[in-house]
C-alpha cells in the first residue's frame, strides 16, 4: 500500500483505519447521483458504485450542458465572443472576459491604458469575492447548514450591485472587453465599493464563527477527498483546490498579468490545520482567505486608480494578426485558458478552452473512493465545480 | 366478561400459524417471523392465564421475559443469517448444510 | 359486548396477518404484516388490562426488533431470495398437519373446563417490577446475562474481519 | 377522420376527492356557515347536551363518557393540527429571520400567518402521484403509519394536573412507544418507493431512530427514578413546588439528562443536525423523495406533531410541566409555553447547525451518548439512595447542589433573555451598515 493508495481508504475513524465500517457487504448498488441532484451544482450526473452508505467508486459524466463554445467561436467576431465567455463560468464572467481580452490583446499586440488595466483588477477581484462567496455558501448547504448560504447570497448581492451599477447587468457583464473595459465608473462608485469592502472584512470573521470553526463542520470536512500535493498535481488542479493541497502556485504571482506585480498581497495555501493537508476543508479555508487578499488588492487598486481613458483605441471590428497564442488567467476556480488561433481574420481559426472546472472535476474519481455516501458531497462542494465551465 | 377462552383460541391459531410459516419457508428471515408469532402465541397465553387464572402477575412477568428473549434472539438470529448471507450469498436454510466455514 | 368487539378489532388481523404471510411472496410485506400482528397483540395486552405489557410489546417489539427485522430483509432480499411457495405436495401436507393440530389443541382446549379464578387488579408497573424483583429475581438476572451474551454475541458476528480489497482492479478510468 | 380527444387522465386518491368537493361544495358551506356561525354553535350545544342527558337519563349512563372522550380526542387533534400548522409557519418565519430575511408576508394579514393554510391548500390540489413501480398498499400505507401514532402520542399527554386524555401508570413509555411506531412509516415510505434515495432515507431512519431511542428513554427514566412514577401526572406533580422544585434541577445527574434526552430527542425526530433521513443535499429527499400532494404534507405534519410530542416530554418531565416558575400558578399555558420554547430551540439548531455524517451519528450515540446515559442512570438511582432523611448530611449537600443548579438555571435563562433583548435592540447594527443604505441601482 503505497502513500497515494493510503490516502484514498476511509478515514474516518483512526480505530478502523484500513478497513470498511462493518462487514455486513451487501451487494453492490449502482447509484445515479444526478444529473438532477442537490449537490452536484448543475448538471453533473456521478455515477455512484455503492455497497451500503460506503461509495466504492465515483465515475463523473459531463456534457449535460454543452453549448458548443468553442465551435461558435469559429463563427463569430472577437468581440461577439466575449459575450459567450460570460456564460462559461457564470459565476465568474469578469474573470472570464479577462482571461479572453487578454489573450486578444497579446495576440494583437494592444497596449491597454493604465486606469483600464487597475479597473480590471478590481473587477476581477471583485468577481473573485463573488464567486468565492457562492462556493462558501453552497459548500454550507451541502453541509446541510442552511444559514451561510443565505448570509453568503446576502453580500453576493452586494457586488452585484456594484456591477450592476457599472455595466447594468448582474450575471452576465462583457464588461471586459478588448482594449479596455467597456465604459469608466458612474459617479459615487468607489466610495460604495470601498464601504463595501469595509462590510466584507468582519463579515469573514462572521463566516469562520458560523461554519469555518464549527465542531460538526470540521468533522465533515477535515480529512475528507484528501488531495495530497502529488496527486494535485499531477491530475492538473489548479486555484484554491491546488492551493488546498499545499502548493503556492498562484498565476497572479507567478506570471502576473494586468500589473499584478504591483500589488502586495499573499498566496493562502492550505495547511491541514484541521486535518490532513489537501482535505476539503482546506480548500474551503483557501477560498475564504483569497476573499480577504482580494479585498487588499482591490483596495491598493482603488488607491492607484488615476484619471484616463478606459478604452485602447481598437476598431469595432477587431482583426488579429496571423498566428496562436495560450494565455492563462488565475480565475477564482483555477486557470482558465484560451488557446487563440488567427488566420487573419475577424474572427479565430479555432479557440480551445482549458476550464479549470473542468480539469478539477478529473480528480473525482480518484479521491472519491471508499468514502461515505455524504462525502461525495463534500467532496463535489469543495471542488467547487461551475457545469457551465466543465461542459462549456 | 370474556374468559380465557377466546384468548386460548386466538393464541393456539397463532402457534399453528406461526408453525406453518416455519415450516413452508426456506428463507431464514421469514422463518424468523414464524418464529415470533410462535412466541407471541405464548406471550398472549400467559396473559391471558394471569389475568383470569392466578389472579397475580407472575403471567405477565413471564411474557415479559418472552419479549426479552425474542430480542435477543432476533438480534442474535439476523446477525448469524447476515453472515450466512455473506458467506454464501442467500439466506436459504437449505443451502446452508456444509459444516465448514 | 364491547370486550368482545375490541377483541375482534385485535384478534381478526393477528390472523390475518399470519394467514397473508403464509400466502405472500413479498419478503419485505411480510416483515409488514409482521409488525401489524405486534401491534394487534399489544392492543390485546391492553384490552387485558396488561398496560405495561403492551406499551413494552410496542416499544420493544415493533420499535426494535420488527424493524430489525425489516432491517435485514431488505439487506438480503434480492433475486437469490430462496423460494417462498411450498410445492403442491408440500401445500397437501402442510395444510393436513397444521389442520390436525389445531384441530386437536382447539378440541383439548374446548374440553377444558376453566375455572374462573379472580381477576387480576388493575396493575401498575410497580407491582411487575416487584414481581420481577421477587419471585423472579433469578431469571431477571439470567436474562439480564442473556441480553449482555447476545449483544456481545451480535457484535462479534458482526463485526468487521476484511481489509477493504480495492474496487475491481486499479484501472484508472480516464474521461 | 382523425379525431383528436383529450387524453384521459385518471387522477386518483381520496384527497382530490376532497378538493372536488369542497371547489364545488365549499364556498356555500362556507359562507352559510359564517352566516350563521352562532346560531349553528349554540344549536349543536344544546342538541349535544339534550342528547347526552337522554342517553344518560334512559339508555346508558356511560354513554356520556364515551362522547366526552370523542369530543376531546377531536380536541386533541385540533390541538396536534394546529401545532403542526403553527410550527411549519413559525420555521419559516424563524429561519427567515435567522438569515436576516422576512420570510412569509403575503398569506394573511399580520406576518403571513395563513401561510401554511395556504400551503395546504396548494398540496392538497396537487396531483396525487404514485410512481409506477411504487410497492402501492404499502406507498398509500405509509404517511398515515406516520402520522397517526405522532397524533395518538397526544392522548397520553397532560396538559394540566387535569388536562388530561387519560392518565395512564405507563403514560411516559405509552408515549414513547408510540413515537417507536413512527419509524416504520419511515422504512415503509422508503421502501414502497422503489427508489435508492428513498431506500438510503430509511435504512438511515432505521438506524439512527432504533439507536437514539436507547440513550431517550434512558435519560427519562432518571427523572422516572428520581419521582418513582411513569405516570405523566405524577411526574408533573412533584414538581409543583416553583422554580427549585422542577426535575432538572433535582440533581447534576437530571441537569445532565436534559441535554442528552434533548439531543436524542432531535435524533428521534429527525431534525438537524440529525436530519440524514431527509438529508437534502445527499439524498435528494430522502425518504419522502417520491412523495407530493397530501401525502407528503402527511409527513411534514408528523415530524412538527412529532417535535411538539418529544419537547412536551422534556416539558413535563424536566421542565416542571404545566408548573409556574412560583409555587400555585399551575396552568396549562406554561406547559404549551414551555414546549414550544423547546420546539423553537429546535428551529434555531436547525438553522445554525450542518449536518452530521452517518457514521459519526451512530459513534456519537453508541460512543458518548449511551454510556453518558448509562451513567447518568446509576447516578441518579444511587443520588436517590441518599437523598432522604436516613442521610442528614447528604441532604444538606443535596440541597446546596439544588440551589446551585437551580441559580445556573436562572442565569441560562437569563443569559437568553439578555442575548435576545441585546439582539433586538441592535438589530440594525448586527445586520451591517448595508442593510438600510441600498445602492443606487439596487
Amino acid at each position: 500500500m503505497n502513500e497515494i493508495e493510503r490516502h484514498y481508504r476511509y478515514q474516518g475513524d483512526p480505530l478502523h483505519e484500513g478497513e470498511v465500517p462493518s462487514d455486513i457487504r451487501t451487494e453492490e448498488l449502482t447509484l445515479n447521483m444526478g444529473p438532477q441532484h442537490p449537490s452536484t451544482h448543475g448538471v453533473l450526473r456521478v455515477l455512484l458504485q455503492t455497497d451500503g452508505e460506503l461509495v466504492l467508486k465515483a465515475t463523473p459524466y459531463v456534457g449535460y450542458l454543452h453549448r458548443c463554445a468553442e465551435k461558435m467561436a469559429e463563427q463569430v467576431t472577437y468581440r461577439q465572443f466575449t459575450l459567450y465567455t460570460d456564460r462559461l463560468d457564470y459565476l465568474a464572467a469578469m474573470n472570464n472576459n479577462l482571461g479572453f481580452a487578454l489573450a486578444a490583446e497579446k495576440l494583437g499586440a494592444i497596449e491597454v491604458p493604465a486606469r483600464a488595466q487597475y479597473l480590471r483588477v478590481i473587477f476581477a477581484e471583485l468577481n473573485r469575492i463573488a464567486s468565492h462567496l457562492v462556493a462558501t455558501g453552497c459548500y454550507g448547504l451541502d453541509m446541510g447548514a442552511f444559514t451561510p448560504f443565505v448570509y453568503c447570497f446576502r453580500e453576493r448581492e452586494y457586488v452585484l450591485d456594484l456591477f450592476e451599477a457599472a455595466c447594468g447587468a448582474r450575471l452576465t457583464y462583457s464588461y471586459i472587453t478588448i482594449g479596455g473595459v467597456r465604459e469608466d465608473l458612474p459617479e459615487g462608485w468607489i466610495g460604495r465599493c470601498r464601504e463595501f469592502l469595509d462590510y466584507l472584512e468582519p463579515k469573514i470573521t462572521e463566516y469562520n464563527n458560523l461554519l469555518s470553526y464549527n465542531h460538526i463542520f470540521i468533522n465533515r470536512t477535515a480529512r475528507v477527498g484528501v488531495c495530497p500535493p502529488d496527486l494535485a498535481l499531477a491530475y492538473g488542479l489548479t486555484g484554491p483546490c491546488l492551493r488546498g493541497s499545499g502548493v503556492p502556485w498562484d498565476l497572479r504571482k507567478a506570471m502576473p498579468y494586468c500589473r499584478y506585480d504591483e500589488f502586495d498581497f499573499e498566496v493562502p495555501v492550505g495547511r491541514g490545520e484541521q486535518g490532513t493537508v489537501g482535505d476539503s476543508w482546506d480548500r474551503y479555508f483557501v477560498r475564504l482567505l483569497e476573499m480577504i487578499q482580494s479585498v487588499r488588492i482591490i483596495r491598493q487598486a482603488l488607491d492607484k486608480l488615476a484619471d484616463g481613458p478606459v478604452q485602447a483605441k481598437v476598431p469595432r471590428l477587431v482583426k488579429l494578426p496571423a498566428g496562436e497564442i495560450y494565455y492563462e488567467v488565475e480565475n477564482p476556480r483555477g486557470q482558465l485558458g484560451f488557446h487563440l488561433v488567427s488566420e487573419g481574420g475577424t474572427s479565430p481559426y479555432r479557440l480551445k478552452i482549458r476550464g479549470p472546472s473542468f480539469c478539477n472535476l478529473s480528480i473525482l474519481p480518484a479521491v472519491a473512493r471508499n468514502c461515505l455516501l455524504a462525502d461525495i458531497a463534500a467532496l463535489l462542494g469543495s471542488l467547487d465545480i461551475v457545469m457551465g465551465e466543465v461542459d462549456r | 366478561m370474556m374468559g380465557p377462552m377466546p384468548y386460548v383460541i386466538l393464541s393456539v391459531l397463532l402457534l399453528v400459524l406461526g408453525l406453518a410459516i416455519v415450516i413452508s419457508k426456506r428463507n431464514a428471515i421469514v422463518m424468523l417471523i414464524g418464529v415470533e408469532f410462535i412466541l407471541n402465541a405464548a406471550a398472549l397465553n400467559l396473559v391471558a392465564f394471569s389475568r383470569h387464572g392466578a389472579g397475580d402477575l407472575s403471567g405477565q412477568t413471564a411474557a415479559l421475559f418472552v419479549i426479552v428473549i425474542a430480542s435477543a434472539e432476533a438480534v442474535v438470529a439476523l446477525a448469524i443469517f447476515l453472515n450466512f448471507y455473506h458467506r454464501i450469498a442467500t439466506v436459504d436454510i437449505d443451502r446452508g448444510d456444509q459444516l465448514r466455514g | 359486548m364491547l370486550e368482545k368487539a375490541i377483541f375482534l378489532l385485535f384478534a381478526v388481523p393477528t390472523v390475518v396477518a399470519g394467514v397473508a404471510i403464509l400466502l405472500s411472496k413479498n419478503i419485505v410485506r411480510m416483515a409488514f404484516w409482521l409488525i401489524a400482528m405486534l401491534i394487534a397483540v399489544g392492543g390485546l395486552y391492553f384490552l387485558m388490562g396488561a398496560y405495561f405489557l403492551g406499551v413494552i410489546q410496542i416499544m420493544v417489539y415493533v420499535g426494535g426488533v420488527a424493524v430489525l427485522l425489516v432491517f435485514g430483509v431488505m439487506l438480503t432480499s434480492r433475486q437469490l431470495a430462496p423460494k417462498l411457495r411450498p410445492g403442491p405436495m408440500e401445500t397437501v401436507w402442510l395444510a393436513a398437519v397444521s389442520m390436525a393440530l389445531l384441530l386437536g389443541l382447539v378440541l383439548s382446549v374446548a374440553q377444558v373446563r376453566w375455572v374462573q379464578g379472580p381477576i387480576a387488579s388493575p396493575n401498575s408497573p410497580a407491582e411487575i417490577g416487584h414481581s420481577v424483583m421477587g419471585d423472579f429475581l433469578g431469571p431477571f438476572e439470567l436474562a439480564s446475562v442473556l441480553l449482555l451474551v447476545a449483544m456481545l454475541g451480535a457484535a462479534y458476528l458482526a463485526r468487521p474481519k476484511v481489509p477493504v480489497q480495492s474496487p475491481e482492479g486499479s484501472k484508472e478510468t480516464t474521461i | 377522420m382523425l379525431v383528436l380527444e383529450r387524453p384521459k387522465v385518471e387522477y386518483r386518491g381520496w384527497s382530490l376527492t376532497i378538493v372536488r368537493l369542497a371547489t364545488k361544495w365549499g364556498p356555500w358551506a362556507l359562507a352559510l356557515l359564517l352566516r350563521f356561525a352562532w346560531v349553528i354553535f349554540f344549536a349543536v350545544l344544546v342538541v349535544l347536551t339534550a342528547f347526552v342527558w337522554i342517553v344518560g337519563r334512559f339508555i346508558n349512563p356511560l354513554l356520556p363518557w364515551f362522547l366526552r372522550d370523542i369530543v376531546v380526542v377531536v380536541g386533541l387533534l385540533a390541538f396536534a393540527c394546529i401545532v403542526a400548522i403553527i410550527g411549519i409557519w413559525a420555521e419559516r418565519k424563524v429561519s427567515a429571520r435567522i438569515q436576516s430575511r422576512l420570510g412569509p408576508m403575503r398569506s394573511g394579514a399580520w406576518h403571513g400567518w395563513a401561510q401554511s393554510l395556504a400551503d395546504g391548500l396548494k398540496f392538497v390540489q396537487k396531483e396525487d402521484l404514485i410512481p409506477h413501480s411504487a410497492d402501492q398498499p404499502l406507498f398509500r400505507l405509509a404517511p398515515y403509519v406516520t402520522l397517526v401514532p405522532a397524533f395518538c402520542a397526544y392522548l397520553a399527554i397532560p396538559f394540566g394536573a387535569s388536562w388530561v386524555f387519560r392518565d395512564s401508570d405507563v403514560g411516559l413509555l405509552f408515549v414513547l412507544a408510540l413515537l417507536a411506531i413512527e419509524v416504520l412509516g419511515v422504512i415503509m415510505a422508503g421502501w414502497a418507493s422503489n427508489s435508492k434515495w428513498s431506500l438510503y432515507g430509511a435504512m438511515r431512519a432505521a438506524c439512527q431512530l432504533v439507536s437514539y431511542e436507547i440513550p431517550m428513554g434512558l435519560s427519562l427514566l432518571v427523572g422516572v427514578a428520581a419521582v418513582g412514577s411513569l405516570s405523566l401526572i405524577d411526574l408533573g406533580r412533584a414538581q409543583e413546588r416553583g422554580w427549585f422544585s422542577w426535575l432538572i434541577f433535582q440533581d447534576p445527574f437530571l441537569f445532565v439528562a436534559f441535554f442528552t434526552y434533548y439531543i436524542a430527542s432531535l435524533a428521534s425526530c429527525k431534525r438537524s443536525p440529525f436530519d440524514l433521513p431527509e438529508g437534502e443535499s445527499e439524498l435528494v429527499a430522502g425518504f419522502h423523495t417520491e412523495y407530493s400532494g397530501f401525502r407528503f404534507v402527511m409527513f411534514f405534519f408528523a415530524e412538527y406533531v412529532a417535535m411538539f410530542a418529544v419537547s412536551a416530554l422534556a416539558t413535563i418531565i424536566f421542565l416542571g410541566g404545566w408548573n409556574a416558575p412560583v409555587a400555585g400558578w399551575s396552568s396549562p399555558w406554561w406547559f404549551v409555553i414551555k414546549s414550544a420554547f423547546l420546539v423553537w430551540v429546535q428551529m434555531w439548531f436547525r438553522w445554525t447547525l450542518p449536518r452530521i455524517r452517518i457514521d459519526q451519528v451512530m459513534h456519537a450515540c453508541v460512543k458518548y451518548l449511551l454510556p453518558l446515559t448509562l451513567l447518568l442512570f446509576l447516578g441518579g438511582s444511587a443520588w436517590q439512595l441518599y437523598d432522604n432523611p436516613a442521610h442528614p448530611a447528604f441532604t444538606v449537600f443535596a440541597n446546596i447542589v439544588r440551589a446551585v443548579l437551580g441559580l445556573i438555571g436562572l442565569g441560562l435563562v437569563g443569559l437568553y433573555v439578555f442575548g435576545a433583548g441585546y439582539g433586538y435592540y441592535y438589530r440594525q447594527r448586527l445586520v451591517g451598515s448595508m442593510v438600510r443604505k441600498h445602492l443606487p441601482g439596487a
